[in-house]
């Protein structure tokens, strides 16, 4: 039992990381403008990097590394705040590898086609948008759609959704469509009994916020460090130094978490729902508080858009929101029996 | 103890009342530039027109010079009215009018509260540096003497649409020998005068409108006698300043975020459901909010309260500590009832805006932190 | 408008303040032993002093002030940690004026007989105690006991329990019993339209509540003052000095809507019930936080018998739970229309 | 990363697991006295004489010397198998025994360590003054060399279980002319020394019960050979001993909470109802601390696997930190699943004496404040 990466996976940790802060700093999402990433760039060299096909088996036409290697990555694209676009890539390309439809894995594998990613807008209850219709993620320049639900994942076309209809994203930097599914079903479908692509989301989305929320983390720390106020730097104030602490508490337990998840889920254990589940709960809470709190500490800063803190907060929201909130986690881990 | 109003009171709030329900404007406010500071000047000026402009302000200089019970129905009013914020005035008439009126000098009042009152003039705050934070006492804007002017130099940051305003209150340092919170200087500050410059800076709620700018002074150059509470009094005059930041007038934002609370309340049982929301873990985030909601305007009451017996002062910043605390967890939770919307952020007013909002909100009204230091030492005389 | 005390507000509360710093000290709990306490014999005293009867009518007997003299009399009351027994007393001799028992009344009114109080144990669904179990405070040496509910109000005699049955109170200062209702009504019953002691009940309640949170706050505040840890005050150390303003700023919540709800209650208007709602709920919680906040303030020494900490965590429970804890209250709340 | 076990390690799990189950005591743990100490010292020497005392411990001494991997696989079985609390002797097992491993003599050790695994000897702390608090560098009890002896006069307080206890694990002042953190020793105590008195301290949750003594020591003389560590060493022991405060041996309460925490949706499901519950504020929060729990496993099996690679150290108080405000949360939602039945408090375990008792847990592990300031420095590199 040993929940720190072994060397070949430090590698690749190592290998993700320095391709991430030389392609994708954070401060790209200024530079880049107001609305929209440039991160589509990333997909074919992250492609050609192998990171697209990093947990899918071999005979499926991946590297055939696991769950673990999977979440140490999309944590990294989670700290360097990489479009949620990278999910529809990674999960398109699994589906179209289980459904055996090889072309279109090789071609998704080698990042040269985008993928949406639709997130249902209907309500539990009550009047409002129904079951057809959905939030379109990074789809405006994309052919194919991810979804995925508790029965499956599959992969539509755009054609697929009707009334599409550009809105503002709460996270500018994501472009966000508003549409409605007229399709029957997906082009392509893998049902949750050949493959489980429901918990692999929740877990991998869990492992990008742990990234977000450590990134909020470290850019309060460092500020803490070098801002000074009444003659010190204000790090040294126990008021801010304990709003560090509880994001390093928080950020440890996110990442713990995450980590076991993703063991539970290569070992195919009978808890790899429930520990996903929890996984996505801790994550995207400690990224949501994680980043409020790196606002805090900058003071009127963390609220500009020349300080990175906000993409924290808007992103924690967009990984909270998407594929259930916390509040349907919430009454979604309660239906698991209990874990071993 | 008593809620009692007097006669006279009673038939002012329905003045007021008949007022606000005949002139409120109906148009919504444009979002942003020029066409925004011509709605709210306007907006001003009808209130001053009308002879309601200024409650709070003395008569001499076009006020309305109402006690405390009485401008507490007015704002009261004004929020069941649903009438504007004063949002481009605010600091003309929260901040800067009020400085003025305490620590400014007749010809000083004679020139610039009327403007201010009648939506002629726009003012905004010049009182955050780059590197000074919450510090005000470490500012490092100089201000040099040279004959009957003051040669400014320097930066300041924050500046709430700074680019729409006329004039600006600004803090300066003076003496650049004396300890820290000595030899600053109070100035108005003309927006016109050459040698300042401009540059925008984006918030997260909204790239593509300006709220904030940062100002350059090269040289600028600024008479003497625009120096308020005289030459190195600037931190005495502006602690009167920050303590007029929230007055009677935020008895609108409390009534505002009940009328919210409210709003959110039905929302939230459109959506799920009556039965449900009842024992929904919303549901109880809902209710608590209710009572806090009630909470706080009871304690705006006492504020009111205090103030007619001239105690309180430092007792104020309970209130705000609670009033900044409960109105986040309002916009936090408007946010959380829309749902998987949220992810929307539509360009008019909206919950998701005001969520953002919210985190600007709290540092504005000086960041909670030092918010509870001033509660621990000068309310309960707790060690420095 | 002015919620501050008049002169002759502060005259009461100036007595009733001497009074119980003379008869009711705090450390009273801790000298009587650990089980019960001895403030029955504070209730002729405080008949004799007229604080018993000070909100009702003269015409039914009584002093004939408002509810808010009532509300300043009872934060005092929970300030000095006296037996929620006063309760039953004050209440139960409303009860007996406004049935028309002039005799039980006046007898009530000098504080020489004692009124324990029935709250229910029932769950709202499932298994468990049922409607007719009850917990009888400070009953055991009282003849009647005070039974208040929405629908009114009522006094019944302790033979109209049975199954009686004495427990640790988890407040172990009031005596406790279990019992079950055997009574089909009560002896003396007021309706809620003849006069609505449920509200009154509960907005003395949240009164007392704010007593609690301020004696917790002003035991915290005085320690962190004289309490000195690495060569300096604990109160100078950020940590602790806002968490005494926190305190401060709930207490301060609490009595402003304490006192808000008493003038309405006074004045007859349409909102009495639910400002005494969101006094009760805002008024525990801050007793509950306060508490506890004073015990970590405290360190080791707050959990100790010897401070008397642990009275304030203990009586907020009491209050919470007593006449619909935060979870009802909250669920009652939010069925009032829109108060003006 | 891994969760493999080895076919060695799956072995030693169902030994341990057998054992356990045929042996854990049945019988109700008395609630306090001599009973209670002939309890928890009966179950000791059942572990002993059985050979599975002393996980952690070196062979030589008495103990099994297992790896990390597998105390965690015993405590894990030792949880599930529902064995007692090792409550009393705790002190001796946790903190004064892997001093002396740590830093005790060959003599010290030969003489303490077997008879604290053997079920023999409680042992308890004197560490916190009347005046100290948590700051140990603070501590007055004043320790005289004469001749060959210490004599020692001071006082002790919030020792648990002093009256109960044999020996004690005490820091007292050896030079008081040096630094505050300088000039302290750490010494054996026999609790039989004559001139220790002792004064029981009530506790809020068991006015019945005596948990806590105060202990006055008026020239109570202790031979120097029982000094640890050497003269003026003190501070360097103590601070090794609280290293230990929260071992592997915490994987225990970590699957406990666990336990209670499904116990509490089954309980809040029978008393509301299982689709209610779903939806209601209470499931909200059953739900969050189900994941918290998991996440509170997992860090603790983090712990374990940087002990493997020898790092870590103050990265264990994240953990700490986490567990102890997730341990609180559950108590506290026990009380409230109770509903108006938390009004009563029985003598036997139960969850009101468990909520109640949380307030002195979050005190023992070092209070939550200073928790955070170790984080704040040592982890994350913050000024002091």
């Amino acid at each position: 039992m040993d929940l720190l990466p072994s060397d070949d996976q430090t590698q690749i940790v190592d290998t993700i990381k320095s391709f991430l802060a030389g392609e994708a700093p954070v401060d790209r999402l200024r530079e880049h403008g107001a609305i929209g990433n440039p991160d589509a760039a990333l997909w074919p060299k992250l492609g050609e990097l192998g990171f697209l096909g990093l947990g899918l088996a071999e005979e499926l036409g991946g590297i055939g590394l696991s769950a673990s290697e999977e979440m140490l990555v999309f944590r990294e694209f989670g700290y360097h705040l990489v479009s949620i676009g990278i999910f529809g890539i990674v999960l398109g390309a699994r589906v179209a590898a289980v459904a055996g439809d090889d072309a279109l894995r090789d071609e998704l594998l080698t990042g040269a086609r985008r993928v949406g990613i639709a997130n249902p807008r209907g309500a539990a209850a009550g009047p409002g948008p129904d079951a057809q219709d959905y939030h379109l993620f990074e789809a405006a320049d994309a052919s194919l759609v991810l979804l995925v639900d508790e029965q499956g994942a599959g992969l539509l076309a755009r054609e697929d959704f009707v009334d599409i209809e550009s809105v503002h994203s709460t996270d500018s930097v994501l472009t966000l469509e508003r549409a409605r599914l007229a399709a029957d079903k997906p082009r392509l479908w893998v049902a949750r009994s050949a493959d489980n692509i429901h918990s692999r989301a929740l877990m991998l989305l869990g492992a990008y916020a742990v990234g977000l929320g450590e990134g909020a983390r470290d850019m309060a720390v460092d500020y803490a460090k070098i801002r000074e106020q009444f003659g010190k730097p204000i790090g040294a104030f126990q008021a801010i130094k304990h709003i560090c602490a509880d994001m390093a508490m928080r950020s440890e337990a996110a990442l713990c978490q995450a980590s076991f998840a993703s063991l539970v889920m290569a070992d195919g254990l009978p808890d790899t729902d429930f520990h996903a589940v929890a996984s996505k709960i801790v994550a995207t809470e400690v990224a949501m508080k994680n980043a409020a709190a790196n606002i805090q500490v900058h003071g009127a800063f963390g609220f500009t858009s020349e300080a990175n803190a906000h993409h924290y907060l808007k992103r924690a929201h967009v990984a909270d929101l998407l594929w259930g909130s916390l509040r349907e986690q919430r009454e979604r881990i309660l239906t698991f029996p209990t874990p071993a | 103890m008593n809620l009692d109003f007097t006669a006279e009171d009673k038939i002012f709030r329905e003045e007021a009342r008949d007022w606000l329900q005949a002139n409120v404007f109906k148009e919504r406010r444009p979002h942003g530039g020029e066409a925004m500071r011509a709605y709210d000047l306007a907006w001003q000026k009808c209130q001053y027109d009308a002879g309601w402009a200024g409650v709070s302000w003395p008569k001499e200089y076009g006020g309305m010079g109402l006690d405390l019970t009485r401008q507490l129905i007015w704002y009261e009013e004004y929020a069941r009215a649903h009438a504007p914020d004063n949002h481009l005035c605010f600091v003309g008439l929260n901040h800067g009018g009020p400085t003025l009126i305490a620590r400014g000098d007749e010809a000083q009042k004679r020139t610039h509260l009327r403007p201010i009152l009648a939506g002629e003039k726009i003012w905004c705050q010049g009182f955050s540096e780059p590197n000074a934070g919450s510090d005000l006492g470490a500012l490092r804007t100089r201000a040099v003497i040279d004959g009957d002017e003051l040669v400014i130099t320097g930066s300041k940051i924050w500046t709430s649409h700074g680019h729409l305003s006329d004039m600006q209150e600004l803090l300066v340092r003076t003496d650049p020998d004396a300890p820290k919170h000595k030899g600053i200087s109070w100035v108005i500050f003309d927006m016109k005068t050459p040698g300042l410059e401009l540059r925008p800076i984006e918030i997260m709620t909204a790239p593509n409108h300006t709220h904030f700018v940062q100002c350059f002074y090269d040289e600028a150059r600024v008479p003497l006698a625009n120096v308020v509470g005289g030459l190195n009094n600037g931190w005495s005059v502006a602690m009167s300043t920050l303590g007029f930041e929230r007055g009677t007038a935020q008895i609108k934002d409390q009534i505002r975020y009940a009328f919210l609370v409210e709003q959110m309340i039905e929302r939230a049982r459109a959506r799920y459901g009556s039965e449900y929301i009842t024992h929904d873990e919303l549901g109880s985030r809902l209710a608590q909010l209710r009572a806090d909601m009630a909470a706080a305007r009871a304690m705006t009451y006492m504020v009111v309260s205090r103030a007619q017996h001239d105690i309180g002062g430092s007792l104020a910043s309970l209130m705000r500590a609670m009033v900044g605390d409960v109105q986040q967890r309002v916009r936090r939770l408007a946010f959380d009832i829309i749902g998987a919307d949220a992810l929307e952020n539509p360009e008019d007013d909206d919950w998701v805006y005001f969520y953002l909002r919210s985190y600007a909100q709290t540092i504005a009204a000086g960041t909670s932190q030092i918010q509870r230091n001033i509660i621990g030492e000068r309310v309960l005389g707790l060690p420095r």
